[in-house]
């Protein structure tokens, strides 16, 4: 079992969802965050005033699956995520980690019958 | 004693009110004064030279006068004030990325506005006996020209000039609310200028410059349709050029809601635009001195507020009966119904009459929206339903349920009259603005790309969000 | 000359505001004029038949009409604005889970006031000379009746409804903030009813409808006990029949604070319900024109300001000496405090009294939110600390500071008064809206489930999130 | 006939609107009346003592006083409402860290100001005869004198006080956005003290209280300088005493911008302080009754609207053409430099005037903001720009633009005498505040510490969250 | 050391609360996320307009612990976390990912010590 | 590959990130979180009526970084993120995870390449 957490664009958020669907995958936690990378593009204006923007708007997906999962989920959401046919900086990263365990709190259910 | 009665009429009387222009600036008072020296307003001289009665009955106009410009300028003020109920109600309705660019359309409509007013809408409008084609269309002029001293009117044109100007950015912004998430600020400010320029004045040059459609006998007391269908209309013009925003309606046309991020505004703007309305209705009666003017001015009032409160009821109870759950947006929107459908019409109806119109309003709202949603037609407040359909309804509705005025003798002929007008209005409205919605399609100016959108208008056409997080405001926001 | 002096008389003076009834609609000034016709309020004629001081009695008549009648609407939408207050403060000082639920409950409880007390109120608030029970049941009537046109009174009737609807409203929409959280929504349209169409206007008519507590000499200028106690001691009942919000204390009884979501929203309200009382109590002076009620009614303002003003430090103070830290919501409660507490006696006390009393209130608030909790009644808003302890203690304060009426002859006498017909009025409103809101729970229908209630009203009574996040708005939201 | 005529001259006109002292509390009229008695303002003996002629001037006042009265109340109001645009605009444009202080600041410098203002600045202000220093320092004393009943003046002293004292605030108030996210609560409560009791009644008396700067013939309407400008440049004091927010810039010196963190209460914010303005500069004409006062009160809300139009748009497209993206922050604060440019003016120029002044007002704004940047001052919400800068334009553009008041000779004269005494109220403003600010550091209670500010004011100085979280609190937001 | 990623229902934060408490677990971590699960029960209203709510909202806890702690640690939040006597879909799931290490900040402490 | 996961104060996130930025550490994600700990200092004031706070704001951060940075990232984030030269309460934690893999959406790289 492997927990999947991505870093995305916001924008990216309904394409990697149906990226994911066609893959099968349809349980996913997401939630806001901010990152700070290589990007550095987007310029803010505030008062008249031009600031790069330091920490960007991103969204996290985490996601835990089997491992005969991870590879078509990691190939679906970079597939969903990048931006254009050649992705932009900022598009994001993914981190695959070890999972030892996985209970679904309902059944109490545990293991790869959980996930 | 005659002596002590004569100058009673040629000395005693004069001072009513007289002189005292004082100002908060002591020193001032004396630029002010020769302001009314200018305008000849020195009514010591102009009744010396007068006879007894008609010093009299010159008083009697001053005071008439100051009475109708003072609260026609609160009046004004009220509606003025209605910019910020709709700017709130647009933002709250609306996604939390276009939150800026609502506002900034919304801010600079009315300033936009109230300089195309000054120098061509207001005359365009009221063109009194200067028409370029007698009834159609006025003849341009710019600015407000002062009160003539020797006959200052019922009303200052000051106060008047900004009660109209309000009325124009109403219009204007009614469509802010029907673009919004999708189009450019350049465009908008182009629609803009357009509409408060030229279109909203030409046609209610019809009605209320004494054009046409007044000669007809068609009535429309503060303006359902000269007013808000026009709003109404030119904004359904723009959502239909405009497409609907993404993500809207699925590719296999199933309508997704796209929840407006902050009810509380949108709230707190339809309180404000009820608060408002107390100077669109009530002002609208234009002379408020002596007893039946004011009787009037409040009894407007009251089939307002009857009318705002039927909407509100009926619109929360349609609601709840199509979809089982009392949804508060729609009892917002019908406040707006009720209170668009009794503008026509608040002068001349009974009581039972403005909560028959009011709750017709706000089932109408309801009604609307969902029929918007079934046409694929994306507007994201309901300005059509609301200022559109409402204001068609209220235009009908006085001819249903309005006294009849003059020169009109049956009720079917007022109904044909009302519904005459007000198609020939709404399709001004709809068909000039759909030009030039179409106009600023052609040259590519009128909606942002799809990145931007989805981004969100803020960032991409303002370069600001409306809501920083900590990170994006350097660890400002904690 | 002589016969000029006549014309004067007869002719000149007459047209004083005569015929001036325009109106936005230059058609539709026919149909005021006609309206104007049905009441009957043709000067001309009347000045005619009448001798020549008559004539000018007649005049004066029609112009302090005129001014009371158009100050008077002002003051009733700086009331309504009150709503858009009411609304901000509890929405602030509430989950934001519960936000679309009380803007829901403000928006309607207006409507349905409105309606019910067109229907019933009013009638039973201003009984005239037609009682049921001598005193103390008003004989319900409907709709408002127009100004008889002979005899126009002192300001017209419609703006007296839209005044006094006013009123209703805000002693309504007070108890709102009180069962905040957990009362169903159905529940809260008929407890607002209930309130608006009898409760309110029963105890209302006793006081200023005529009633036998106006005989017994009582003092309530702009109802600090009949308007705010009422929905103060309403709430009250609410509150305790409801229980406290779960979480609210501990199994153990420790008392856990459930912080506002937007302090903003309330400080916002507060302002706004600051400028809205200048129509709550310089309104209540009910005339306006001539030099001593335009004396009277700006100085009712100066003695609201202070008491408002002194209200908001004595709570600050108290709060920072007691919990040494200067906590914001505490002030904003004691402005509302001092404005309860000054809107008795706003009238009759000099302006260090006003000092006094606004102080006082602002200090009582402070106590009254420890005592409940000490008490374990959870009243969300603050709604009986503020409104009901200040509006007894402004009840009590009129006797204390307050320049005697007729017929009391002594401070005590009158304190003695004061405090009878306060206790009687709280005790009406409380005891009544007790049986209430204990009918409604016997039906099952008062409050929501456990799990609705953890959910927040929001989404289990309307369906609806007044802020969605991102993912719940399907992305649209960013 | 005679007969008829002296009755009428005697009796027939006094009960021009006398006796109609009602009241919401029919019995409180008792208490009005007797109010009113001790006034002694019964018309109806005074007029029986009078001679014909004076019955009629005294009638004549009478009305005057109570339109003057009643519409100086209303716009009182709207200055006071002001407040809560002031509120709005601090807090959106500032960190939500800091909302609570920002609100907790803006209604305590209100209360605080309102009980020093009726303590000693009111008297301060307006001197009248009684100077301590001739032209320089009045004489101080307490409370509001009510009206003297055999010579009621203009307006009452009460409604007077209200209005003023609502421009005192204003001033006060401007100084919280300079100084905010890093002042000291209880330092920010001594200062208002001082502003309000003193600074700025001193030098208001030198212009609006008949002193020396008045005499000179320095011309300020409404108060562009001996307001805003006085706000402005005691907030710079305070900004450059203080230093910049922790972050603001860099080691470096790079500056970088801390954003506001909610844009849409910014521009409510404005739209409410623009409505609030008409308060402001036409209830600076202080007399309104009378055909000439009326027209010049609407004249002066009209060249207001346009300064304030021209304003936005002269900063939009300022910001736009510097940085290339249409910022709305600046848009915002460019309407409120178009009003504080025309305050001083607006009753004394001409329409195109206006729109120059506005426009030139609203490009200053964005110069002005740049300019603090360079010199790294920090001025969060551009207190300077907007009120300091402006304001300076404002009395200038009045000697460049303005109608020559009786005295001055040229407009080279003009343009000296504005600058000079521009310069003079803004030094005053300035270094005394500077040495309160000074003081208030030397005594170590001015600035929070590093700490406190990075935490937020709201948690550190007041302990509580304008916004809390979920997990904050407890889980009852959800 | 193992870090617990438990997704609950946000009406559920204060009852997991209490059962972690009951078996000595005092430390937490929590932070707002939306789910997109089995659960698709919420209807959402919108200008008379219903939907089904897509992401839902939902309460993440973030918890390390030795390994001594990680069955009454899951326990506890499936007591806790479970809605009624069978649960419900939407109740959640509990990730357990293993950790190598664990610092203190305050301390510089590492390892079990310092959980 | 490791994945860090800080819980900082949110007064601290300028210092650490400065002090991670000395260690050549660019790339960062960083979300709101609130954390239940040791710390219970904070009173909160609510309504004239003192509580202490439950749950507290804090900073989550998540770094994905190669074996050889974990050691300096670890010190950077002690170092910036510490109250004072002693610490204080609440200062907050560090996890260190195994990570598996790393993926750039952008460009599809992989492993500590993609980093
Ligand atoms: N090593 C990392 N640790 C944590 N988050 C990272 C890391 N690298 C990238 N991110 C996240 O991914 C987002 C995109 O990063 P970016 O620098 O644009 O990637 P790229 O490597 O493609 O240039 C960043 O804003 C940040 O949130
Ligand atoms: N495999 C998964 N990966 C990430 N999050 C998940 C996963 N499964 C469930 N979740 C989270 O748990 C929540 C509850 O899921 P649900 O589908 O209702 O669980 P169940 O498996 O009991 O039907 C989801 O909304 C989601 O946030
Ligand atoms: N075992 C843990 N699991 C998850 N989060 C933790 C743990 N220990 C600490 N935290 C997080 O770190 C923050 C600081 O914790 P605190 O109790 O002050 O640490 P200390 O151990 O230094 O006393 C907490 O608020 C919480 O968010």
């Amino acid at each position: 079992m492997k927990l999947i957490i991505a870093i995305i664009q916001p924008s990216k958020l309904e394409s990697v969802k149906e990226a994911l669907t066609e893959v099968e995958v349809f349980r996913l936690t997401v939630m806001d965050c901010q990152g700070f990378g290589r990007q550095r593009g987007q310029t803010g204006l505030y008062r008249g005033h031009e600031f790069s923007v330091n920490l960007l708007r991103k969204v996290q997906l985490q996601i835990a699956v089997n491992e005969e999962f991870v590879k078509p989920t990691v190939d679906a959401i970079v597939a969903g995520g990048r931006s254009g046919g050649e992705g932009e900086i900022g598009d994001g990263k993914i981190f695959v980690l070890p999972m030892d365990d996985c209970v679904r709190i309902r059944t109490g259910e545990r293991g790869n019958e959980a996930i | 004693m005659l002596t002590g009665l004569l100058l009673f009429g040629l000395v005693g009387m004069p001072p009513l009110w007289s002189g005292s222009v004082i100002a908060q600036d002591g020193a001032a008072a004396a630029g002010a004064a020769s302001t009314a020296d200018e305008a000849g307003l020195i009514e010591t001289v102009a009744a010396a030279e007068a006879t007894e009665a008609e010093v009299v009955t010159f008083d009697a106009a001053d005071s008439a006068y100051t009475i109708n410009t003072l609260i026609m300028f609160i009046c004004a003020v009220l509606v003025l004030f209605m910019q910020a109920g709709f700017a709130m109600v647009e933002v709250g309705l609306n996604s939390a990325k276009n939150t800026v660019n609502i506002l900034a359309k919304n801010v600079m409509d009315l300033a936009v506005g109230v300089i195309l007013f000054l120098f061509i809408g207001f005359a365009l409008m009221y063109p009194g006996d200067s028409w370029l084609v007698d009834g159609y269309l006025g003849e341009p002029t710019s600015f407000v020209v002062r009160d003539n001293p020797d006959a200052p009117g019922d009303y200052s044109s000051s106060a008047d000039f900004l009660f109209q100007v309000a009325f124009a950015a109403t219009a204007a912004t009614i469509v802010s609310g029907a673009v919004a998430g999708r189009m450019k600020f350049g465009a908008y400010l182009v629609y803009s200028a357009v509409l408060t320029g030229l279109i909203y004045p030409i046609s209610g040059s019809w009605k209320w410059g004494g054009g046409f459609l007044d000669d007809m006998g068609f009535q429309d007391f503060a303006g359902s349709v000269v007013v808000h269908a026009v709003g109404g209309f030119a904004g359904l013009a723009g959502a239909i050029v405009l497409g609907p925003r993404l993500g809207r309606f699925t590719a296999d046309g199933k309508s997704i809601p796209l929840p407006g991020h902050n009810i509380a505004f949108a709230a707190l703007g339809v309180f404000i635009l009820w608060i408002g309305w107390y100077g669109f209705n009530p002002g609208s009666q234009l002379t408020y001195a002596g007893a039946a003017n004011a009787e009037a001015t409040t009894y407007i009032a009251l089939t307002t507020t009857l009318a705002a409160s039927a909407g509100a009821i009926a619109a929360l109870l349609t609601a709840w009966a199509l979809f089982s759950k009392p949804d508060l947006t729609m009892a917002l929107n019908g406040v707006l119904g009720g209170l668009v459908a009794i503008t026509a019409n608040c002068d001349r109806v009974a009581q039972w009459e403005a909560l028959v119109i009011g709750a017709a309003g706000g089932a109408l709202v309801v009604l609307g929206i969902l029929m918007l949603d079934k046409l694929k037609i994306d507007d994201p407040v309901g300005a059509w339903p609301v200022h559109g359909l409402c204001g068609v309804w209220g235009g009908v509705a006085t001819g249903i349920f309005g006294d009849l005025p003059d020169g009109i003798e049956s009720v079917g002929g007022f109904i044909a009259v009302q519904s005459i007008a007000t198609v020939i209005i709404c399709a001004w409205a709809f068909f000039t603005m759909l030009g030039v919605f179409l106009a600023l399609k052609a040259f590519g100016v009128l909606r942002v790309s799809a990145e931007e959108e989805q981004a969100g208008l803020d960032i991409s056409e303002h370069g600001m969000h409306a809501y920083p997080s900590d990170g994006v405001s350097g660890g400002a926001i904690a």
